[in-house]
């Protein structure tokens, strides 16, 4: 839901000031936060791939004698409730957790922007039927879009992500929609028109390459945050049990122990933020860099 | 003489992501009262960073005053904090910008904005003095009904209206200064001169004095007491206006000079054109910053920055003054072949015909009402071009120049009416076949900036044709692009690059590759060198006519400044509000305009000639909305001649000597 | 201008109708059975079982079923909880009051937090307090309401005492929760005002606002934030869209009476004319929202206003 | 020791109740979930029956020792046969509508749970082989069973068999549970959905069991019980004194609150089935004993109830709970976990680990289907985790599904190999439901069971009315369960409320379900 919202807001509001067609001023980065997000990602990817050569202890070692240990020499960042690390729980969670972030962003914004696309393509009747669908879609809350999915499908890790990328379809495909029905009317592809050049191939050619980059900046608070909608789904009491649960899970999980036992949920959660931030800061960054006015030579 | 303004040594650094820059370097001069000082100059020569360092704006831009001072009326600005400057601000200078539409606020009316400077400054006077005070200074700069336009908001006026309203809000606490950044680019010709006319006379009555900031000689000759010339961030002369004009002490301003496009400009001789182009801030050249460009560097420039020096009562920076004032001109105009010796043969097979073609834009209207009301941006016009000649095209803006190109090249389908290209009907044609015949229409676009695909290579921008059209293989490509692009005086290794490496007028030099990729029969330049540089401008147009030449093109040349056009052009249209109002060979045209709207026109471009200064404003009024064209004949509202019969009946285009048609009732 | 609001009211209710039919399908295809979740299968007999299908109308068909509700729905008739025979209206009117409370103070913190943290973000561009705004505002987003909900409650409930933890009784118990969901959509707001301020402030009218002589302030609140608020606006109708959304789990957290928790129950037990109620409520508010924000979005942009008096783009 | 102020079996109550009680004062009581519906006979849940104690009574009463009390009714006589009970009824009892309690209202509410239309629950299955009653008179009336049943009594001492006013019940329909009308000590007046519902006073009541010392009508005058789902906001309500009681504490909070000097712990282990693991025994190889008891050892309960309820919980050891009649204490701690037992089990049935260290048959792998409900109540999806860690360890592959409908994987489907679930009852007949063989077009129980002897067991069950005896059958019984590792029994739930201490008498049931009639406030 959560990334819903963030897609939802971005994509409405730029196509609805689609019309001041300058782009977003850009959101520089100081060289220091961009090389620590760097970092992080690194860290963080690497914790998904290699977790056995950073994890301390195993994720399921449940050391029933050391429960609820807070934070300390042994264990860095405390014991949870089975007596599992936490940090080791956390670096094994990663991969769960960066998965279900990029894998529902990818299905997301493929099928958004492929509605999108479609509909700023044709224009016209195909145009005001996808948006009215669109706009339909849109008035349904996330949660239950999600919740139709985790029913429908049961429980699994799949439909999170499903369930995630379906209610941030609509923004994806409003946001590259609003983009593509302003770059339609730019110069260059009036020039591209004039030189006898299909339709189909200005579309690809011009009209898509130049429409993608803010898409590219909701991708980044996407794919932070599904990680958030999948914990806001457990929360409700639909999330899968998994031997090694994700952030958003661990989360959820914790929560209970806030006033007990803070380390639990607290790490978990900063693991996220930290990801969130990092995620945006390079994606902003990605966005200049793809940009061949910005990058610098 | 007291002085208004004293600019000395100053010099601005900016503070960018690569580090500094010095925009502008050791500059001094002043402005007596009452005095109109024209600040000329290329684009990024420092002009507008003068002006701003003035009213100490470029604080907010990350920059900073590192040297010199500037005194207005005895108190140095450079040093002052912000409270106090902020109430000089406005009070004892005021600003009027370029782009009339930008400088309002969209959200607050006219009247507000007003309001709100006066009460700023003038702490004694009611909101309600204060905006009757507003609807006194709109009506002393022209604008009728101000009681109205003081509610409106800034998006509800024309540009006209809009710098009128601008120059009033600029007046409303009366400022002694008054600076004008080019206040007049973004407008038409017509409402150019009007707006001069009225600094002049705010001039005259205030004993106001001006810092007016252009780069139309033309209208520095029209309007200025005396003329500052910069060149890349510094001073290179200074001088009044006269001596100027008649002696430029500096070689760029002798270029500058000769680059000008003049009503009377020899068509048979090339334009001149300043070599290169202003170099960026980041990589000035050592000594002179002109001594790449400039026909007398000797060593020494290289070497040695010269400094503004004082030679009879004027001031230039240039180690060859005395040289250059031998009078030994080099490089200067060179006769283009044996191509245009008089008007094109009447005899030749018309290559595009228009008849009764016209484009209507609806406009409103939704799901359930069918649109009922129409801009009429091309009304009912039929013309034709000949094989080989070049056509141009004016009209003030909105009069449908554009559509009627769009049209013709068929990038939109016209309402009514036909086009037909060599023996095909254009407007009959579509899909694949039409995708064919563009291969021989190409068009340059006006905005070199964003005629481009900002993601493409240059090589593919120009190579696209080819694919487009083509069998070729990428190896021919390449070859085919390297050799089109020095053609159009572009080094190959700008192949691999993206177009914002370049300046403005190398992007259109790869629009026009682009353009003439496939040799195509015709080429429409719609307003192509209109946003580029007086000495730019003469390259581009040099440029086009030498092609044209060479590939044996037919030229449509759509564009706003008369003088180029007459330039370029054997035959011109003059459009008026969707309609087509006279077509005369171009000589013909200037000499002896036949309506009224074209003697207008002429009268108001501005003659780069202090000495045949003259009085402005020969059109009045603003153009009408072509959504509610005046009944009749259109221009009737306008027109120092119009009758009755005018509001009743349009009248015909019809012949009035020998290839010259008209379309008004009592033609002069 | 009549007809142009006549032509909005239709394709509102096209759209409310749709995304009801939309959700009425949905809640078919969903497994689960709505007798089972209510009766004990082992104390009743198949006849029995059948018998109460029968009365609940659940054994229709669906092209049946699905006219029935919409044809009651438009005699005024939300029907009944399937679970607990609650009327489905009365149960919506007396939920909404408390989530609209809370959408709209979650908004209002939104606003006021987004707001201030965008504008200083913008105006101290790359400085420290930038980078703390921006930091601050992306916390917002990432941190799940749940678990800020929850440190909330125990830092304000327990260890302070100074403001209740749960309820949805009097003006103090929507303290926390619009706190909680508000720093959601700061995070959303912090980031689009200060791109829209970043934008603004480059344009030309700001310099001439300085040229003027005006007081920063006048510049930085009177005229840049007023031009930079039309894109926050218009994201304010999203925002309460997905802060109805969000209610679900806020209500939870902090008991509070509403609409998000009726949902969330109703769609766990396939209360099919609840839901439908619920989705089809929320839509109408989805839709006012949004055409409020338009009509607003319209008094602060002149220039939207002229073109919506010309038509067209 | 340090352990909470928990009497299992045994009422417990708050504070001293021989100071003198104060009159009026209201409080509020925070609930973990909603209850679904106030009508005594339409709703299952522990929740509702915890409120419907407040304004319900029941004919009878029974006490923490298994004894049934008088209550509406004053005595009673059961047929030789068991199969009709003949209740005198109190003669100065009156509903909160002012309804007169009397034999034919007592009629209605029975006649009623048996019509489909009233949708009844577990008042069904309680009320289970009443067949009709008979008025006799006005404060006199007969029941008759279908069958004998020892187990009668004690069912209808539940609240869930209350006894409703039938001028109201008539009057609102389905309706009724939001609008009750009963007879108890405290009277409805709102019910906010998901926020709270509120009681007050019933100034007439004067017939309260044995089982509390106020006979009386309450010292408080009115009782609100809000909703609050979420664990952390329950007790920080009661933390902060939003709410004076709160129920369902969590282990963790158990422990950090006995430290808090405003507050009272209180717990009670609730009656009749712990909560148990039941093998699917239709499903391969579980319907194998061996399997099962491989699982058996391997499981060790112990590690599991002390690290999850950090000793705030009871370790169950039988089907039946403690304080449940018949419970047979010789279970405890006779199976200890044994890994190398568990691992020959296995072996001997042929499954061999695999690579990935699970255990293989015929190219199947050796995995346990195992579902849990949700939310996460009482941590169950955490002994999930830890069972799957446990197995991980002798090569079986424990799969965890939790889903939000039961009804339809376990019930409809049977879709699970390990399904937990306790019930709170008065009688070990509710083992019947649990173990009985089941009739062919009846849905099977949760264990799948077909086991004669045990059949035969639990049907002597209902009907021997000796008492000693009837404790042998059920012993038998249990030790059956437990040999043949039809279940793990994992825990006795202990309900648990957090309360400020000015909170004076409040006292539970058998069955662990709270009593207000003793409640009261200490001003100080
Ligand atoms: N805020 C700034 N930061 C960095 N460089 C700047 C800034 N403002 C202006 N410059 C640079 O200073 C130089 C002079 O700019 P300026 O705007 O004064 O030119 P100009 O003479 O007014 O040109 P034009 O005719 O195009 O308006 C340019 O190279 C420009 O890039
Ligand atoms: N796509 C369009 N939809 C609606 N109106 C249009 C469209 N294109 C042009 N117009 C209108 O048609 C009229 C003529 O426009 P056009 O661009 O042809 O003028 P122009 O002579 O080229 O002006 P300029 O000198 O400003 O380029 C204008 O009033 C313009 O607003
Ligand atoms: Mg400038
Ligand atoms: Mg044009």
């Amino acid at each position: 839901m959560r990334t819903a919202a963030t897609v939802k807001i971005i994509g409405r509001v730029r196509g609805r000031v689609a019309a001041r067609s300058r782009a977003f001023p850009q959101w520089s980065v100081p060289k220091g936060l961009l090389f620590a997000s760097v970092l992080v990602i690194a860290v963080l990817v690497a914790c998904a791939l290699v977790p056995q050569w950073i994890a301390p202890y195993s994720p399921t070692d449940m050391q029933t004698d050391h429960i609820l240990e807070a934070p300390g020499k042994s264990h860095w960042l405390g014991t949870d409730y089975f007596g599992r690390d936490v940090l080791s729980v956390i670096v094994y969670g990663a991969r769960e957790s960066l998965f279900i972030g990029f894998a529902s962003v990818i299905v997301g914004s493929l099928a958004g922007g492929t509605i999108g696309a479609i509909s700023g393509y044709f224009g016209g009747r195909v145009d005001s039927m996808l948006m009215r669908i669109i706009d339909i879609v849109m008035t349904i809350p996330g949660v239950l879009l999600a919740l139709a999915v985790a029913a429908v499908l049961g429980p699994g890790l799949w439909n999170i992500v499903l369930a995630v990328a379906l209610a941030s379809i609509p923004n994806y495909a409003r946001l590259l929609r609003g983009q593509i029905l302003s770059m339609k009317s730019r110069s260059f592809v009036v020039a591209s028109r004039s030189i006898g050049a299909g339709e189909f191939s200005i579309f690809l050619k011009h009209v898509l390459p130049n429409s993608l980059s803010p898409l590219l900046v909701m991708a980044a608070i996407g794919v932070g945050t599904s990680i958030l909608t999948g914990s806001g789904l457990s929360f409700l009491g639909l999330g899968v049990l998994k031997e090694i649960p994700d952030w958003g899970a661990l989360l959820s999980q914790g929560r209970g122990y806030l006033s007990v036992a803070w380390w639990i949920c607290t790490f978990p959660g900063l693991a996220i933020t930290l990801f969130v931030l990092a995620v945006n800061i390079i994606g902003d960054e990605l966005r200049d860099a793809l940009d061949p006015k910005k990058s610098r030579t | 003489m007291s002085h208004i303004l004293d600019i000395e040594r100053l010099s601005v650094d900016f503070a960018t992501a690569r580090g500094t820059l010095q925009a502008i370097h050791d500059v001094s001069f002043s402005i007596e009262s009452g005095e109109i000082v024209c600040l000329v100059g290329e684009s990024g020569s420092g002009k507008s960073v003068t002006s701003k360092a003035i009213m100490r704006l470029i604080d907010e831009e990350n920059g900073s005053i590192t040297s010199g001072a500037i005194k207005v009326d005895g108190i140095d600005i450079s040093d002052l904090s912000k409270l106090s400057l902020q109430s000089l601000r406005g009070k004892k200078m005021a600003m009027v910008f370029q782009e009339p539409m930008a400088a309002f606020d969209p959200v607050f009316t006219i009247g507000s904005q007003i309001v709100e400077t006066i009460c700023r400054h003038d702490h004694n006077s009611t909101a309600n003095q204060a905006w009757q005070r507003g609807v006194e200074l709109l009506r002393r700069v022209g604008i009728p009904e101000p009681e109205l336009r003081m509610k409106a908001y800034p998006g509800e006026l024309s540009g006209g209206m809009l710098q009128r309203a601008m120059i009033a809000m600029a007046l409303s606490c009366e400022p002694e200064l008054l600076i004008a950044d080019e206040p007049t680019t973004a407008l038409d010709v017509t409402i150019q001169a009007q707006i001069l006319q009225l600094l002049q006379e705010l001039k005259t009555e205030y004993r106001m004095s001006v810092l007016l900031i252009t780069h139309d000689l033309g209208i520095a000759a029209q309007i200025a007491d005396r003329i500052v010339v910069m060149y890349a961030g510094k001073i290179v002369e200074q001088a009044t206006a006269e001596e100027l004009f008649t002696q430029p002490h500096h070689p760029y301003t002798q270029g500058l000079l000769q680059s000008i496009t003049t009503l009377d400009s020899d068509k048979s001789q090339r334009l001149y054109a300043i070599p290169g182009s202003i170099p960026g801030l980041a990589d000035l050249p050592e000594g002179c910053r002109f001594h790449p460009r400039c026909p007398y560097a000797s060593e020494r420039c290289a070497r040695e920055a010269p400094e503004l020096q004082d030679r009879d009562g004027r001031q230039s920076a240039c180690w060859n003054v005395g040289q250059l004032l031998e009078g030994s001109e080099r490089g200067k105009t060179e006769v283009i072949g044996a191509m245009r010796v008089g008007e094109t043969d009447r005899t030749l097979q018309p290559l595009i015909e228009l008849s009764h073609v016209t484009k209507h834009y609806p406009v409103g209207g939704s799901f359930f009402s069918r649109a009922h009301k129409v801009i009429q941006a091309v009304d009912d016009v039929s013309f034709s071009i000949r094989k080989g000649e070049t056509f141009g095209l004016v009209g003030e803006s909105g009069s449908g120049k554009s559509t009627l190109g769009r049209v013709m090249l068929q990038l939109e389908r016209p309402t009514s009416g036909s086009v037909r290209f060599e023996d095909q009907q254009l407007t009959a044609l579509s899909g694949a076949r039409l995708r064919e015949a563009r291969k021989h229409m190409q068009m340059i676009f006006q905005d070199p900036y964003g005629s481009v695909d900002p993601r493409w290579k240059v090589g593919d921008i120009i190579g696209e044709p080819f694919a487009v059209h083509g069998n070729v293989r990428p190896s021919e490509k390449r070859e085919q692009v390297e050799e089109l692009l020095q053609l159009v005086g572009l080094s190959p290794s700008a192949y691999d690059r993206y177009p914002h490496e370049f300046s403005g007028g190398q992007r259109q030099r790869i629009g026009i590759a682009r353009a003439i990729a496939l040799r195509p029969k015709f080429i429409l330049a719609d307003e192509a060198v209109s946003a580029l540089d007086v000495s730019v401008q003469a390259q581009i147009v040099n440029l086009l006519q030498d092609l044209r030449q060479q590939l044996n093109m037919t030229l449509l040349f759509i564009g706003h400044g008369l003088n180029v056009v007459r330039y370029v052009s054997d035959r011109i249209g003059v459009m008026y509000l969707g309609k087509l109002v006279e077509i005369a060979p171009s000589e013909r045209l200037f000499l002896r305009p036949a309506h009224h709207y074209t003697r207008g026109l002429i009268a108001s471009v501005p003659i780069p000639d202090p000495n045949r200064r003259r009085e402005f404003a020969s059109v009045e009024g603003e153009i009408p909305s072509p959504a509610n064209p005046p009944s009749g004949c259109r221009f009737r509202t306008r027109c120092p001649a119009a009758t009755a019969r005018c509001a009743v009946e349009a009248p015909a285009l019809r012949a009035i000597g020998s290839d010259h048609f008209v379309a008004c009732h009592d033609p002069l | 201008m009549i007809k142009a609001a006549a032509f909005r009211l239709l394709s509102s209710l096209g759209v409310v109708l749709g995304s009801s039919m939309l959700v009425f399908c949905i809640l078919y295809v969903l497994p689960g059975d709505v007798v089972m979740n209510m009766i004990d299968p082992s104390a009743m007999s198949p006849e029995a079982i059948a018998n109460l299908r029968r009365q609940l109308g659940v054994d229709r068909p669906f092209y049946e079923q699905f006219i029935q509700y919409f044809s009651h729905v438009l005699q005024g008739d939300f029907g009944k909880s399937l679970v607990n025979s609650d009327p489905v209206l009365p149960k919506i009117l007396t939920h909404f009051p408390a989530t609209l409370l809370l959408t709209a103070s979650a908004s209002m913190v939104s606003i006021a937090v987004g707001v201030v943290l965008g504008v200083l973000s913008a105006i101290h561009r790359n400085k420290t307090i930038d980078i703390v705004a921006r930091i601050v505002g992306l916390f917002g987003i990432s941190m799940p309401t749940f678990w800020s909900g929850i440190l909330l409650i125990l830092i304000f409930s327990v260890s302070l005492g100074w403001l209740p933890a749960m309820g949805s009784d009097g003006p103090e118990t929507v303290v926390l929760p619009a706190l909680t969901l508000g720093m959601l959509g700061a995070g959303f707001i912090v980031r689009m005002v200060r791109n829209s301020m970043l934008e603004v402030l480059g344009e030309p009218f700001i310099v001439t606002l300085r040229a003027k002589g005006l007081r920063e302030r006048a510049v930085m609140y009177r005229h840049a934030l007023r031009n930079a608020l039309i894109p926050a606006v218009t994201m304010m109708g999203i925002l309460i869209g997905e802060m109805l959304a969000g209610t679900v789990v806020i209500e939870t957290v902090f008991s509070r009476q509403g609409i998000g928790r009726i949902i969330s129950d109703a769609i766990m037990a396939k209360d099919l004319p609840v839901v439908q109620g619920v989705i089809l409520f929320t839509a109408i508010v989805y839709v006012i929202v949004n055409a409020l924000v338009d009509i607003s979005y319209a008094y602060i942009d002149p220039r939207v206003r002229r073109i919506q008096r010309v038509g067209g783009n | 020791g340090d352990k909470p102020a928990s009497q299992s079996g045994t009422a417990a109550s708050a504070g001293a109740t021989t100071q003198a009680a104060a009159q009026g004062g209201e409080i509020t009581y925070a609930l973990a979930t909603s209850p679904d519906s106030l009508d005594p006979h339409r709703s299952g849940l522990a929740v509702a029956v915890r409120v419907f104690r407040t304004m319900y009574d029941s004919l009878v009463v029974q006490l923490p020792d298994n004894t049934i009390k008088p209550w509406l009714a004053t005595e009673w006589t059961i047929s030789p046969d068991g199969k009709s009970y003949t209740f005198k009824l109190r003669k100065d009892v009156k509903f909160h509508d002012g309804t007169p309690f009397n034999a034919e209202a007592v009629k209605y509410s029975f006649d009623r749970i048996l019509d489909p239309a009233t949708k009844a629950a577990n008042a069904t299955a309680l009320l289970k082989p009443y067949k009709s009653s008979e008025v006799i008179d006005e404060y006199t009336i007969k029941l008759n069973l279908e069958t004998p049943s020892v187990a009668f009594l004690g069912n209808l001492s539940q609240a869930m068999l209350g006894i409703v006013s039938p001028t109201a019940a008539k009057k609102y329909g389905d309706q009724f549970g939001k609008n009750p009308v009963g007879t108890g000590p405290f009277k409805f007046v709102k019910w906010e959905d998901n926020a709270e519902i509120k009681f007050e006073r019933n100034p007439d009541y004067n017939w309260a069991p044995e089982l509390v010392s106020n006979k009386g009508k309450s010292y408080l005058d009115a009782i609100t019980f809000k909703i609050i789902p979420e664990e952390a906001t329950r007790i920080g309500s009661v933390q902060s004194g939003q709410v004076t009681a709160a129920e369902t504490v969590p282990p963790q909070n158990i422990v950090s609150l006995k430290n808090d000097a405003k507050l009272q712990l209180l717990q009670v282990n609730t009656g009749g089935l712990p909560y148990t693991l039941f093998f699917n025994q239709s499903r391969p190889p579980w319907n194998d004993v061996k399997a099962r008891q491989a699982v058996q050892s391997a499981v060790d309960i112990d590690a599991i109830v002390k690290t999850l309820y950090l000793g705030t919980y009871q370790r169950a050891w039988s089907p039946l709970a403690p304080s449940a009649f018949g419970y047979d204490a010789s279970l405890e701690n006779a199976i200890k976990p044994d890994l190398d037992k568990a691992n020959r089990l296995l072996d001997e049935l042929g499954w061999v680990k695999g690579a990935d260290g699970v255990r293989e048959k015929d190219g199947k792998k050796l995995t346990l289907h195992y579902v849990d409900g949700s939310p996460n109540r009482e941590k169950r999806n955490d002994i999930a985790a830890m069972i799957q860690q446990q197995l991980k360890k002798v090569g079986i592959a424990v799969e965890v599904e939790i889903t939000k409908d039961v009804q339809t994987v376990v019930y409809t489907n049977q879709g699970y190999d390990l399904y937990g679930n306790s019930q709170v009852n008065s009688d070990p007949v509710a083992l019947n439901s649990f173990y009985h063989t089941t009739a062919p077009n009846v849905r099977p129980s949760l264990s799948h069971l077909s086991d004669a002897e045990v059949d035969q067991l639990l049907e002597q069950g209902v009907v021997e009315t000796d008492t000693a005896k009837r404790k042998e059958i059920y012993k038998k019984v249990q030790h059956s369960i437990i040999d043949n590792a039809v279940i793990l029994p994992i825990y006795v739930f202990p309900y648990t409320v957090a309360a400020s201490k000015s909170l004076n008498g409040l006292k539970f049931d058998a069955l662990g379900y709270p009593l207000f009639n003793d409640v009261s406030l200490v001003k100080k």
